[in-house]
């Protein structure tokens, strides 16, 4: 079983580290699909299957859709390569990769020597009921509060959005309801 | 309501499915290569020549090779030898009769201009060859068909055709029998006269 | 090493990826992609120590499920700024979001 | 296949197919059983699945074409039946084309993880009351979570052929997908409500029995569940790409969308994926809605589980291609609309409508026809008011020159 996970754990980080400096942005969104698919394996490794499905669902069918959109509404012309080192910028890379190779520095051997409690043999089993129960018993709170977040999330989205001025609308729409327009006639 | 014309429409795709089945109304479809289709009778495409007799098809065409119809044919594709005996003299047929049916645009031109009703359109359409050029190239042989054919195809029109043709005839043997009555009237002693100066337009063998 | 710290050393690494795209990368959607993946090895973390930590309590993997939907809202959110941007600058580039006044 | 031993008490048709994968792992050594059994389960389903593709394009050909008063086609085999088979040797032999400016690895993987994606949701199908490749505690989430990325491969397939047809159909692909997910998943979570799990063998097994002697306990003979299997069908047609809702591969707009740059054999992956989805998801709303293997009277379990469900399996993909025959496509922004103002509020509407049915199953005698009444009033009264005002501000259509 320890294969399954270094193998799942080499395809994430691969994939992650590939898409981190990919030039095309919709290869590091499908590369990244990938990563999370990796991710989503690992948690089904664990045992936690509720988990690891809805990640599947969430991410690879819900945000790398959101992502992908995004990138085709906001593409330059011909799909030129991103520039790895911006033009201004070579001392914004070297500080940032030492930023993170510190905090690397920080949190590994800090990992690597902590005495941490283990449990040993079979993985505790939780099924889909028992996650039911503890959603709408103990957390209910925390499910209301998180369908909150997500309807403030999905409205304030859609206000950033939505074309606010005139001159922000496309020139095709001319501002009609997305009604039949044109090639219907007045009804007599 | 959102599902009534869905619905509808779903009855009708329906009716149509078990209607295929029984009503020929609604399958009309013909299985081609096994079931040939019934053409209508204006149903026209390339030219045959017409024969009056089917033991001897170019023996009795009623083309007379006098070159109108090559004359007038949009695309040319029509080509005649005149047939002459041993001193050069015309013999009234065409030697060749070629139609390049790969040219032909199917315009019936031919058949408006000849005088002789000799060529008319002809109802075959399954031409395909597995050759472009000599097999296209349709000769005399190949073109002749009978009369008897023609009434097959267009009842009307080779009705219509024959019906002047005999009275063309009629009237020209009449003319001819007064013509001849009346010259042996007016000159019983004198020698004999060439009978028949203008040949009728029927076929002349 | 024991199979929690191999889980604690991929998240590391996997976090270590995405805040390295965080700081050095300046197209906004790849920025974005890189929170995410850090959200990600947070939740791999969870996960690992429902797995083999000491047991008893499933919180851990609830954590998960709410940190996962919050982190589809905060794509969805996150996208919107990044068309809004777009829109106003006509470039995704992070530079372009200087101004508190589009 | 599960390893259950197989009970004695039933009919041998029943338990044939149990017998015959026993015999076979019997021949194998003891420790490849748990891996031949796996493999066995696989090339069952994808031999099955293969041979139902094949004939299935011939019976929509053929439904097509009697729908359009012509036979459809009946000259290779008998009747047309070798037909399929032909089809596949002309698109092996065909010219593999890739443009010269696509992306080469998303264009070759595209067409291939469309049909593993599309296959993959078949293993926790419970095709009889013993045939079902893995019992999973979440299978429901594992079938969407499996047919979720889908349209991702048709995105890579749009996005790679570097045409601009393609990528407009890997736009649609994304907002179809965007919008149908959500009544998808919103049809189902009632089905799990009521029967309070997301295994589909429990699914199934709480559709036994009959109410009365006659009235089977399928979810689509209740007030909610026929709701909610009709907002399934509608999701699951847009899902599967099918007409009416085929905007990605719109043939009179976008060429043939996503489809426009591959040919021969990478086509034929993409044509069978197509199938493959459609069956997926109509083997999933039999499991939900229409009660799985479960024959519909008791006396008719003669014939075993899983001829019903491939009987009611067949049905549906019928009532695909029906559908396909009759209606026009959608429009694109007609396509959304459908989606976010009438699908997904019938969706929760229809939630509420579960709830209360779940709530009230301990309601008997007249009691129990208040609670049908309710329900249906719950389906019929949101149902009248969104359809009347999807269609609100247009008039009846006039047309100017064709007659009235």
């Amino acid at each position: 079983m320890s294969l399954a996970f270094l193998a799942l754990a080499l395809v994430c980080v691969v994939t992650a580290s590939a898409a981190m400096i990919s030039r095309n942005l919709i290869h590091s969104a499908l590369l990244l699909v990938l990563t999370w698919i990796g991710l989503a394996g690992l948690y089904l490794w664990a045992g936690a299957d509720f988990v690891g499905f809805s990640q599947a669902i969430v991410y690879v069918g819900g945000v790398s859709m959101v992502v992908l959109f995004a990138v085709l509404l906001t593409r330059r012309q011909r799909d030129e390569p991103l520039v790895l080192i911006p033009e201004a910028g070579v001392g914004r890379v070297v500080a940032g990769l030492a930023a993170t190779f510190w905090v690397a520095a920080l949190l590994v051997p800090a990992m690597v020597v902590a005495p941490l409690v283990q449990r040993a043999g079979p993985g505790p089993t939780l099924t889909v009921k028992r996650i039911g129960e503890l959603l709408a018993g103990p957390h209910l709170v925390a499910v209301l509060v998180v369908g909150v977040i997500l309807t403030v999330s999905l409205i304030g989205a859609l206000y950033l959005a939505a074309p606010v001025t005139a001159e922000d609308q496309p020139e095709w729409d001319n501002g009609g309801t997305g009604r039949d327009r044109g090639n219907q006639e007045e009804p007599s | 309501m959102i599902g009534k014309g869905l619905l509808q429409g779903l009855a009708v795709t329906a009716r149509n499915l078990v209607g295929s089945y029984h009503d020929p109304d609604r399958y009309t479809t013909i299985e081609y290569p096994e079931v040939k289709p019934a053409l209508p009778e204006a149903y026209r495409n390339f030219p045959f020549l017409v024969a009056e007799k089917a033991e001897d098809p170019l023996g009795t065409l009623r083309c007379v090779a006098c070159q109108i119809c090559e004359k007038e044919c949009p695309p040319q594709c029509i080509y005649i030898v005149m047939d002459r005996d041993e001193k050069g003299k015309a013999r009234m047929k065409p030697k060749v009769f070629d139609i390049d049916t790969s040219v032909c645009m199917s315009c019936q031109i031919c058949v408006e201009v000849c005088p002789f009703d000799a060529i008319k359109m002809d109802q075959v359409f399954e031409i395909a060859t597995d050759e472009r050029f000599n097999a296209l190239l349709l000769h005399r042989d190949q073109l002749a068909k009978t009369n008897t054919y023609f009434h097959q195809i267009h009842p009307t029109e080779a009705a219509e055709v024959d019906a002047r043709l005999a009275a063309e005839k009629k009237a020209a043997e009449e003319k001819a029998k007064a013509a001849a009555a009346a010259k042996a009237a007016s000159a019983k002693p004198a020698p004999a006269a060439p009978a028949n100066p203008t040949p009728p337009p029927a076929p002349a063998p | 090493m024991s199979p929690l710290h191999l889980c604690l050393l991929l998240s590391t690494v996997l976090f270590c990826i995405g805040l390295a795209a965080v700081l050095v990368r300046t197209s906004a959607i790849l920025v974005l992609l890189g929170v995410e993946l850090m959200l990600n090895a947070a939740n791999l973390n969870f996960i690992a120590f429902w797995r083999y930590g000491p047991g008893g309590d499933d919180t851990g993997v609830i954590f998960v499920l709410f940190s996962i939907a919050v982190a589809a809202a905060e794509a969805a959110v996150g996208l919107a700024l990044v068309i809004a941007l777009h829109r106003h600058r006509r470039t995704i580039a992070l530079k372009a979001a200087n101004q508190l006044r589009g | 296949m599960t390893t259950t031993s197989v009970p004695s008490s039933e009919s041998w048709l029943e338990v044939a197919p149990l017998q015959a994968r026993d015999a076979l792992l019997g021949l194998l050594p003891e420790s490849l059983h748990w891996i031949a059994s796996s493999v066995l389960a696989i090339a069952v389903l994808v031999g099955a699945f293969g041979l139902m593709f094949a004939y299935l394009t011939l019976a929509e050909r053929k439904l097509l074409g009697r729908i359009q008063n012509r036979p459809g086609p009946n000259r290779t085999g008998w009747a047309g039946l070798l037909q399929p088979f032909a089809d596949a040797v002309k698109a092996l032999t065909k010219e593999d084309i890739v443009p010269r400016d696509a992306d080469k690895v998303l264009h070759a993987l595209a067409p291939v993880s469309l049909v593993a994606l599309s296959l993959i949701g078949l293993a926790v199908i419970p095709f009889g009351r013993h045939l079902v490749a893995i019992e999973l505690d979440a299978a429901v989430l594992y079938f969407f979570a499996a047919g979720a990325a889908t349209e991702l491969s048709i995105f890579m397939a749009g996005w790679a052929s570097r045409n601009k047809y393609s990528l407009l159909a890997a736009m649609r692909a994304l907002a179809q997908l965007i919008s149908y997910e959500v009544p998808l998943l919103l049809s189902v979570v009632p089905v799990v409500l009521v029967a309070g799990t997301l295994s589909t063998t429990a699914i199934v097994a709480a559709q036994g029995g009959w109410a009365a002697g006659f009235w089977p306990h399928w979810h689509v003979l209740t007030p909610w569940g026929f709701s909610a299997f009709c907002l399934f069908m509608i999701a699951a047609l847009a899902e599967s790409n099918r007409s009416p809702f085929d905007l990605p591969e719109a043939e009179s707009e976008l060429i043939a969308g996503h489809l426009t740059e591959y040919s021969g054999f990478k086509y034929a992956l993409f044509f069978m994926a197509e199938y493959f989805g459609m069956a997926a998801l109509s083997a999933m709303a039999v499991t939900l809605f229409l009660g799985g293997w479960q024959a519909p009277l008791g006396w008719l379990e003669v014939l075993p589980s899983y001829v019903w469900f491939a009987a009611k399996l067949l049905a549906l993909l019928a009532g695909f291609i029906w559908i396909r025959a009759t209606f026009p496509r959608l429009r694109i922004d007609q396509l959304t609309r459908l989606a976010w103002k009438f699908l997904v509020p019938m969706a929760l509407l229809n939630l509420a409508n579960a709830a209360f049915w779940s709530l009230t199953a301990g309601w008997s005698g007249p009691l129990q026809a208040v609670r049908w009444a309710v329900s249906l009033a719950a389906v019929v009264v949101p149902f009248l008011l969104l359809s009347r005002s999807l269609f609100s501000g247009l008039g009846p259509r006039v047309y100017r020159y064709a007659p009235s």
